[in-house]
């Protein structure tokens, strides 16, 4: 891609002074000989939805997976609220505040859903009764959750089993949120709720880095954007830029 | 003819319960990691002959008891940090052989340390028979049914009640979304090998003053145990209690009703019959796949 | 193309020793053992290293197949050639009977089965000593002859054996290498999704399983007739297992890791025996230490390693994580 | 003509009503799509079809042919392929070999054959390959034949199962969310290869909840509401259907 | 061989038999350091070669093998089992090497076979000796349980075939595992049987438990055992319910309490004296490898040579050895050379061995 945008600074104005909540630095990571993701930069401040688009093997996977301790990363930094956490143990970060709904759903299939549920708690100290009702905050989103909430989630519809994983990543109560794809296999309609649901969590300050597919509505929602391409940082933009810029029209809008 | 059945039944159960206990043992590692621990009959044997060995060395009984417990609990954690948190990215079928090559070795290090004799123990409060309706059992197997349903019900609380509990079959049906709900996976294999190694060494000792051990006395064991789990299904601990009590009294039946001879392949040809009609065992889940 | 070249290699070591060692014992009679447990290896690792699935009862059919050319050549004084063709039909029959119901099992249970079944070949072994002489086992088993050549000398042995098993390792190259070889992968990859594009997967499994029970038989009534003796205990779970873990050291889902294995396997008790009471603890150990430090297996390890040393591949590269990419569990 | 047609088709788990009573009929040649919100029975009604389920009542038929009582091979023998949505790679070998795979049927060499090694089959494995690339080719994933499946990221592994799928040359292929993960440039890209699987005479089932994708696509569409047939009709009559909006749609589309 | 006699052996020091193969090692070792430091044989050393088969038929064969190709020994002393001794003997005869066995088996030496020979007693001379005392008892219906080892089939299949010989009928025939836990369903059957006494073929932890179930489900039948758990082990593990077992055995377990006149008192006692100053009980077990050393080196001190042909000649020569199994006389029809007279008779008493007489 050659258009040049310019850098953008963090949206929202205080943003600015702030130190950044999630800081990537220089991150690669490889699969054996293969390298997926080469030098790549974020921020990601306070309160901010960033998200992150590019092609099909761009490395938005692995770059997440790098971020939340389950690929390792080779070379290059993470630093979450000014620690380093880079190639920490996936249930320290975890413990840290990041929580994760992973490409693939990853559901634990012979557990119940709400067994499921309560797991996507297990590194809080809350009280039971705090989880209880979290839960059924979860319940009251996705109605057909409680529904089934003895069954095995693996039993679950594809688009079922989404609403659990985005679901569990919640239980976790991060104060930064990674999604991998969450709109992926769901209605039209709940895609629309998704997004509400992000939004406001996102409102609530949950920090959140989105990766999506449907690169329009989260681009829509989004402060801020990143372009992957083959591994790579492209270029990063405001959310608005992004979304009327052409050439990303042509390669990730459909136009 | 009643008499004798009713003997065979007791004595089935009684023996049925030591392999329900071994049966135990494999379900907590399967549990965590999908893996059938080989070396689940040594940590058996080692259990019954660290009390041998410590008695021999002048320690109290019940002290001896604890404290075979507790070695045995440590060469479980010590086989999970030094053998199978190593392997990364080892297959099911090689961490089982890792496990093969555990129990080779335990058993090598037994064999150095005890040497081949068989050895006796004493039983937990005497040897007087006692008499139970129409069938005689001495107080050993009295203390092998009681332990047995008490490990039981507490290993099944565990599994079904305890958050850990769950965050252990987390472990097994998904390591990397096990690590993203913040559970250490690490820490949770310990436990669990820490854990079956324990209740194997349990069953070591209730086992031992009625059936004597010796270096290689785990490999039988270990066996029927694998045998139980799965005939209960695997992973179940409800599953492997009933898994031991049948084959122990369909060994016990077999041997005093058919033959002795074949009373082995009685339990073998029953259990394949069980699992025809039942592909996952008396109480294993079906597996959820879904396409 | 080279499908072949290691095969070759191969062969002419296979060949090439006993000519330089003519009457060496390593290179004799070890040799010819290992010979015949690559036979068994190679079978086995078409059922579990391909097709995906697990046998630990897979000494019974080598002893189904010692014990037919054994009982057959003595009690009858049947033609040990024929001897050896009937064992081979009798157990082409009973893998047959037993698939079905076996087969349908997966996993651990699959284990169990087959272990249950291997159970109970030793047990009948063992009990009906009145045609297979009991625990005590069959003795005077004739030796095969080829042309009216006696195969009396360890050294014919060795090339009578080695023929077999070279034969087997060919066969199992040209098998995975054909449609027939992804139909079995294909298997192991996802059964539904095999089936989806048109495999009789029953059919696939119950053909592999009883194709690798065929090699056990084989090497079977080889064994019969170069020992001149069988008992139980040579079939009996121990070895199944032993089998089993020549398949996986040397590396599963490859045929020269099968032989690899059966050699390691073989060579390591023989080196080992000068350690008397140290034997099992260190072969315990080596197995451990094997599976911990090359989880793929020693042959699939090796390669990769002369690979990387030619190709200079600098930089270190992270290990690989266990990403897992399907969402069913272990069942 | 009609080529698959299902009748009063029932599916429970338990007590989940999965399907009820469900009767379509679906027309050689056309892309044929079922909406319908998450666990409306979409992915269910394909494992009935495929046999990986037993429907618990009515029937289906394929061709003329009744399909109860096949087997999942016996029933892609009759031309059925589909992909899936909870992906069905073989991970354990390369792209090019899980193309291969699906070649099975149009290839005969079977373990003796292969053992041999016959000319013949070294013959017959030469036009697989052939077949294959083909079938690669036309999903866009030549350039990927010898990687090894499992490193193939998700949209990848998505298009990977197509080609698959093709290679058996089927006449009837039913697709489990093929843009599930691909972004809308990627998306166009698939819209335009089911188009030419439909030139090619390839019956498709498409099921989608990408509804830029369907609407433009479908010849007609058909509803499934908690199992239950909510409407069917072409997506111009869909779409403006207000319970399917209310139930499937939302407002705002 | 140049100026060394080199005796080979495989034995089961390991697995299920490696109580006898153990005590033969050891007594091989001991022996054989003795008679080196005394100067040898006919001035040449003895060198011990040994492989340990841990049970396993199949590597018996392949030590076999090892010792006569590779290690070239003159003659072999070794087998802890039948089955290893079966198992290596086609070989062994092939070659032509001298055998003498370690292990019970009547089949090992009937029919006779050139190279082949034993030294303990067989099971047919055990329950030959059982049942003459039972007759002595005025017993008539016996219950046999053995395990299904080779030892105890072979035991048990000699005990029906002679049962009737001694105008005794078998009442119960039960069998259990080499490593069952608990036979108490087996003693059951035998309970209500109309057995007038036990005997049980078997060795390992088997015969203990039995003993103990028996005594559990209180019968008070007379029970006999085999000489295969002739250890004073078999005491310690069976406790209380061993005292009244009656078994036959080798003298040596009752060396001590053996008649001065006895001619094999002396040498049982020095055996006994020297196996355990080094390495704790004696058991009959190494006493068989005693016997077969010394009957091979006598042998070839007297042929003079290592000459496999003129040894093995030499062995079938072997007139009045006193061994610590009884008198030995070998023809070239008896390879055993042991009459029924070497067996005595035991009872376990006050937790120790007593001679029945
Ligand atoms: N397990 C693996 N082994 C080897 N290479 C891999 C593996 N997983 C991914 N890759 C490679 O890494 C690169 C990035 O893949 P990744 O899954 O991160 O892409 P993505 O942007 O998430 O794509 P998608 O939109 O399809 O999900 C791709 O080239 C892919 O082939
Ligand atoms: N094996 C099963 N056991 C129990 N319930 C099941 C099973 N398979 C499907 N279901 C249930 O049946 C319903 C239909 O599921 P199905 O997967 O067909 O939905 P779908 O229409 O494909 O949904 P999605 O769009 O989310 O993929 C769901 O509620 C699901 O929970
Ligand atoms: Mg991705
Ligand atoms: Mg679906």
């Amino acid at each position: 891609m050659s258009i040049q945008l310019q850098q953008t600074a963090p949206s929202s104005q205080s943003k600015a002074t702030t130190d950044p909540t999630l800081k990537v630095e220089g991150l690669a990571s490889h699969y054996g000989p293969v390298q997926a993701i080469v030098d790549i930069s974020l921020e990601v401040y306070p309160g901010e939805l960033v998200t992150i688009v590019g092609a099909n093997g761009a490395g938005k996977t692995t770059l997440l997976h790098t971020l939340s301790g389950v690929q390792r990363a080779s070379t290059g930094s993470v630093m979450f609220e000014g620690e380093d956490i880079t190639n920490r143990p996936a249930h320290r970060i975890t413990a840290g505040g990041i929580c994760h709904s992973p490409e693939g759903r990853q559901v634990f299939a012979p557990l119940s859903i709400e067994d499921n549920l309560q797991l996507g708690a297990f590194a809080r100290k809350d009280d039971k009764t705090v989880i209880e009702a979290e839960i059924e905050n979860i319940y009251s989103l996705f109605p057909v959750l409680k529904e089934k909430r003895l069954q095995a989630a693996g039993n679950l519809s594809g688009g079922q089993q989404q609403m659990l994983a985005i679901g569990r990543a919640m239980m976790g109560k991060p104060r930064l949120l990674l999604l991998d794809e969450p709109s992926m296999g769901l209605s039209p309609l709940l895609v629309g709720e998704i997004f509400d649901v992000i939004q406001d969590l996102n409102n609530q300050g949950v920090t959140i880095l989105l990766v999506e597919q449907n690169a329009r509505a989260a681009l829509k929602i989004a402060d801020r954007g990143y372009v992957l391409e083959s591994g790579r940082v492209a270029f990063s933009a405001s959310a608005e830029a992004l979304l009327n810029d052409e050439s990303v029209q042509k390669a990730y809008l459909g136009h | 003819m009643f008499d004798q059945i009713i003997q065979f039944l007791a004595t089935g159960l009684s023996i049925g319960s030591t392999y329900a206990l071994v049966g135990l043992g494999f379900a907590i590692i399967y549990n965590a990691s999908g893996v059938v621990n080989f070396a689940q009959g040594e940590f058996v044997m080692l259990g019954a002959m660290s009390v041998v060995g410590l008695l021999g060395a002048g320690v109290p009984y019940p002290l001896a008891l604890l404290v075979a417990i507790a070695i045995v609990t440590l060469v479980g954690f010590s086989l999970n940090k030094f053998a199978i948190e190593p392997a990364r990215g080892a297959s099911v079928v090689a961490t089982i052989i890792i496990t093969i090559g555990a129990s080779i070795l335990l058993r090598g290090a037994a064999l150095l340390i005890w040497g081949k004799d068989i050895f006796s123990m004493p039983a937990f409060t005497g040897d007087e028979p006692i008499q139970i309706g129409a069938a005689t059992l001495v107080p050993q197997n009295l203390w092998i049914m009681g332990i047995t349903v008490i490990l039981v019900l507490g290993v099944r609380y565990f599994f079904d009640k305890t958050l850990i509990g769950k965050a252990i079959l987390a472990c097994s049906c998904n390591k990397t979304a096990a690590g993203l709900v913040g559970i250490n996976v690490k820490l949770m294999l310990l436990t669990s090998y820490g854990l079956s190694a324990a209740i194997g060494a349990v069953a070591g000792l209730l086992i031992a003053p009625i059936a004597f051990t010796s270096f290689d006395a785990g490999t039988m064991l270990g066996l029927k145990g694998f045998a139980a789990a799965i005939l209960g299904g695997m992973g179940s601990s409800m599953g492997a209690v009933a898994g031991g009590l049948v084959l122990g009294v369909l060994e016990s039946l077999g041997a005093g009703l058919i033959s002795s001879g074949y009373k082995d392949a009685i339990a073998f040809v029953i259990i394949l019959a069980v699992l025809f009609f039942k592909p996952s065992g008396l109480f294993g889940f079906k597996s959820v796949d879904r396409v | 193309m080279n499908r072949l070249k290691g095969f070759y290699v191969y062969a002419a070591v296979v060949a090439l020793l006993p000519i330089l060692f003519p009457d060496n014992y390593f290179v004799t009679v070890v040799g010819a053992t290992i010979l015949l447990n690559v036979i068994l290896a190679v079978g086995l690792n078409l059922f579990i290293g391909y097709a995906g699935q697990i046998s630990l009862g897979h000494a019974a059919f080598f002893g189904i197949g010692a014990y037919s050319s054994a009982v057959l050549t003595t009690r009858f004084e049947l033609n040990a050639w024929l001897a050896m063709l009937v064992g081979l039909g009798l157990v082409y029959v009973i893998a047959n009977l037993v698939a079905r119901p076996i087969l349908k099992l997966k996993g651990h249970y699959l284990a169990m089965a087959t272990l249950g079944f291997g159970i109970i070949v030793n047990i009948i072994l063992v009990q009906e000593s009145s045609w297979s002489g009991g625990p005590d086992g069959l003795g005077d088993i004739p030796t095969l002859s080829l042309f009216g050549f006696d195969i009396d000398t360890d050294l014919r042995w060795y090339g009578m054996i080695a023929f077999f098993s070279l034969a087997a390792i060919l066969v199992s190259l040209n098998i995975i290498d054909s449609r027939a070889g992804r139909e079995l992968r294909a298997v192991h990859g996802s059964e539904f999704a095999a089936q989806m594009m048109g495999v009789d997967t029953v059919r696939t499994r119950t053909n592999v399983f009883v194709l690798s029970a065929m090699f056990a038989s084989l090497a079977g009534s080889l064994f019969a007739h170069q020992q001149a003796f069988v008992s139980p205990e040579s079939f009996g779970f121990g070895f199944s297992i032993e089998i089993v873990t020549m398949v996986v050291l040397g590396g599963m889902a490859s045929t020269y890791g099968a032989v690899f294995g059966a050699i390691v396997l073989t060579l390591l008790p023989e080196t080992l025996v000068v350690f008397e009471d140290y034997e099992m603890l260190i072969f315990g150990g080596i197995l451990m230490g094997g599976m911990i430090f090359m989880p793929q297996g020693l042959f699939v390890f090796l390669t990769q390693k002369i690979r990387t040393v030619l190709n200079h591949r600098s930089g270190p590269s992270p290990k690989p994580q266990d990403a897992q990419k399907t969402l069913e569990c272990d069942s | 003509m009609t080529i698959l047609q299902a009748v009063n088709l029932d599916k429970h788990f338990g007590g989940v009503a999965a399907v009820t009573d469900l009767s379509f009929s679906v027309t050689e040649g056309e892309i044929y799509s079922v909406i319908g919100p998450n666990g409306a029975g979409k992915t269910t009604l394909f494992n009935m079809l495929c046999g990986y389920y037993v429907p618990s009542g009515g029937s289906i038929t394929f061709a003329g042919k009744d399909l109860a009582g096949m087997e999942t091979h016996q029933i892609a023998a009759q031309g059925i392929s589909r992909t899936f949505q909870n992906l069905q790679v073989f991970y354990n070998m390369t792209v090019l070999e899980n193309v291969m795979v699906g070649c099975h049927m149009r290839t005969r060499t079977g373990l003796i054959k292969a053992a041999l090694r016959l000319p013949s089959v070294i013959r017959e494995e030469r036009q697989v390959r052939e077949w294959s690339l083909e079938a690669l080719t036309l999903c866009g994933l030549e350039h990927l034949a010898d990687r090894e499946a499992g490193s193939l990221p998700y949209g990848e592994l998505k298009r990977l199962e197509i080609a698959r799928a093709l290679a058996s040359d089927p006449k009837f292929l039913a697709m489990d969310e093929p843009a599930a993960g691909l972004n809308d440039t990627e998306t166009v890209e698939m819209r335009q290869l089911i188009q030419r699987l439909k030139e090619r005479g390839i019956t498709i089932l498409l099921v989608e909840h990408n509804m830029g994708l369907v609407m433009q696509i479908s010849d007609r569409v058909l509803v499934l509401g908690f199992g239950c047939l909510l409407a069917e009709g072409t997506p111009q009559e869909v779409q403006n259907n207000p319970a399917v909006i209310k139930a499937y749609l939302g407002e705002d589309v | 061989a140049g100026d060394t006699i080199k005796v080979g052996t495989f034995l089961s020091v390991t697995g299920p038999a490696s109580f006898l193969g153990d005590p033969e090692l050891k007594t091989l070792q001991m022996y054989i350091e003795d008679i080196n430091a005394k100067g040898g044989i006919d001035g040449k050393q003895v060198e011990l070669v040994h492989y340990d088969t841990g049970g396993n038929a199949k590597k018996a064969v392949n030590f076999a093998k090892r010792l006569i190709k590779r290690d070239k020994v003159d003659v072999i002393v070794g087998g802890s089992t039948s089955g290893s001794t079966l198992a290596s003997m086609p070989e062994i005869e092939k070659s032509g090497v001298p055998f003498i066995s370690l292990a019970g088996s009547v089949k090992i030496v009937d029919p006779v076979s050139p190279w082949t020979f034993k030294t303990p007693h067989t099971d047919r001379m055990a329950a030959s000796k059982v049942y003459l005392d039972m007759q002595a008892r005025g017993i008539t219906k016996v219950a046999l349980i053995s395990g299904d080892g080779g030892f105890g089939k072979s035991g048990r299949a000699q005990s029906l075939a002679l049962a009737p010989d001694f105008g005794i009928t078998i009442v119960a025939d039960e069998s259990y595992g080499r490593k069952d836990t608990d036979m108490t369903a087996q003693v059951t059957n035998i309970r209500s049987s109309d057995a007038q006494a036990i005997l049980n073929f078997g060795f390992g932890s088997g015969p203990a438990i039995v003993t103990k179930n028996i005594r559990q489900l209180g019968i008070e039948l007379p029970l006999y055992q085999s000489h295969g758990v002739a250890s004073k082990k078999f005491i310690d593990l069976a406790g209380d319910a061993a005292e009244g077992v009656r078994l036959p055995a080798a003298a040596l377990l009752v060396a001590d309490k053996l008649d001065d006149s006895d001619q094999q008192k002396a040498v049982l006692v020095a055996y006994k004296n020297a196996y355990e100053a080094k390495y704790g009980p004696v058991s009959t077990f190494g006493g068989h490898a005693y016997d077969g050393l010394y009957i091979a080196l006598e042998a070839i001190d007297r042929a003079n040579s290592t000459d496999k042909t003129a040894v093995r000649d030499q062995i079938e020569a072997t007139k009045g050895f006193v061994g610590t199994s009884g008198i030995f006389t070998m023809s070239k029809d008896d390879h055993l050379g042991l009459g029924l007279d070497a067996f005595r008779m035991l009872e376990i008493r006050n937790g120790d061995w007593a001679l029945v007489e």
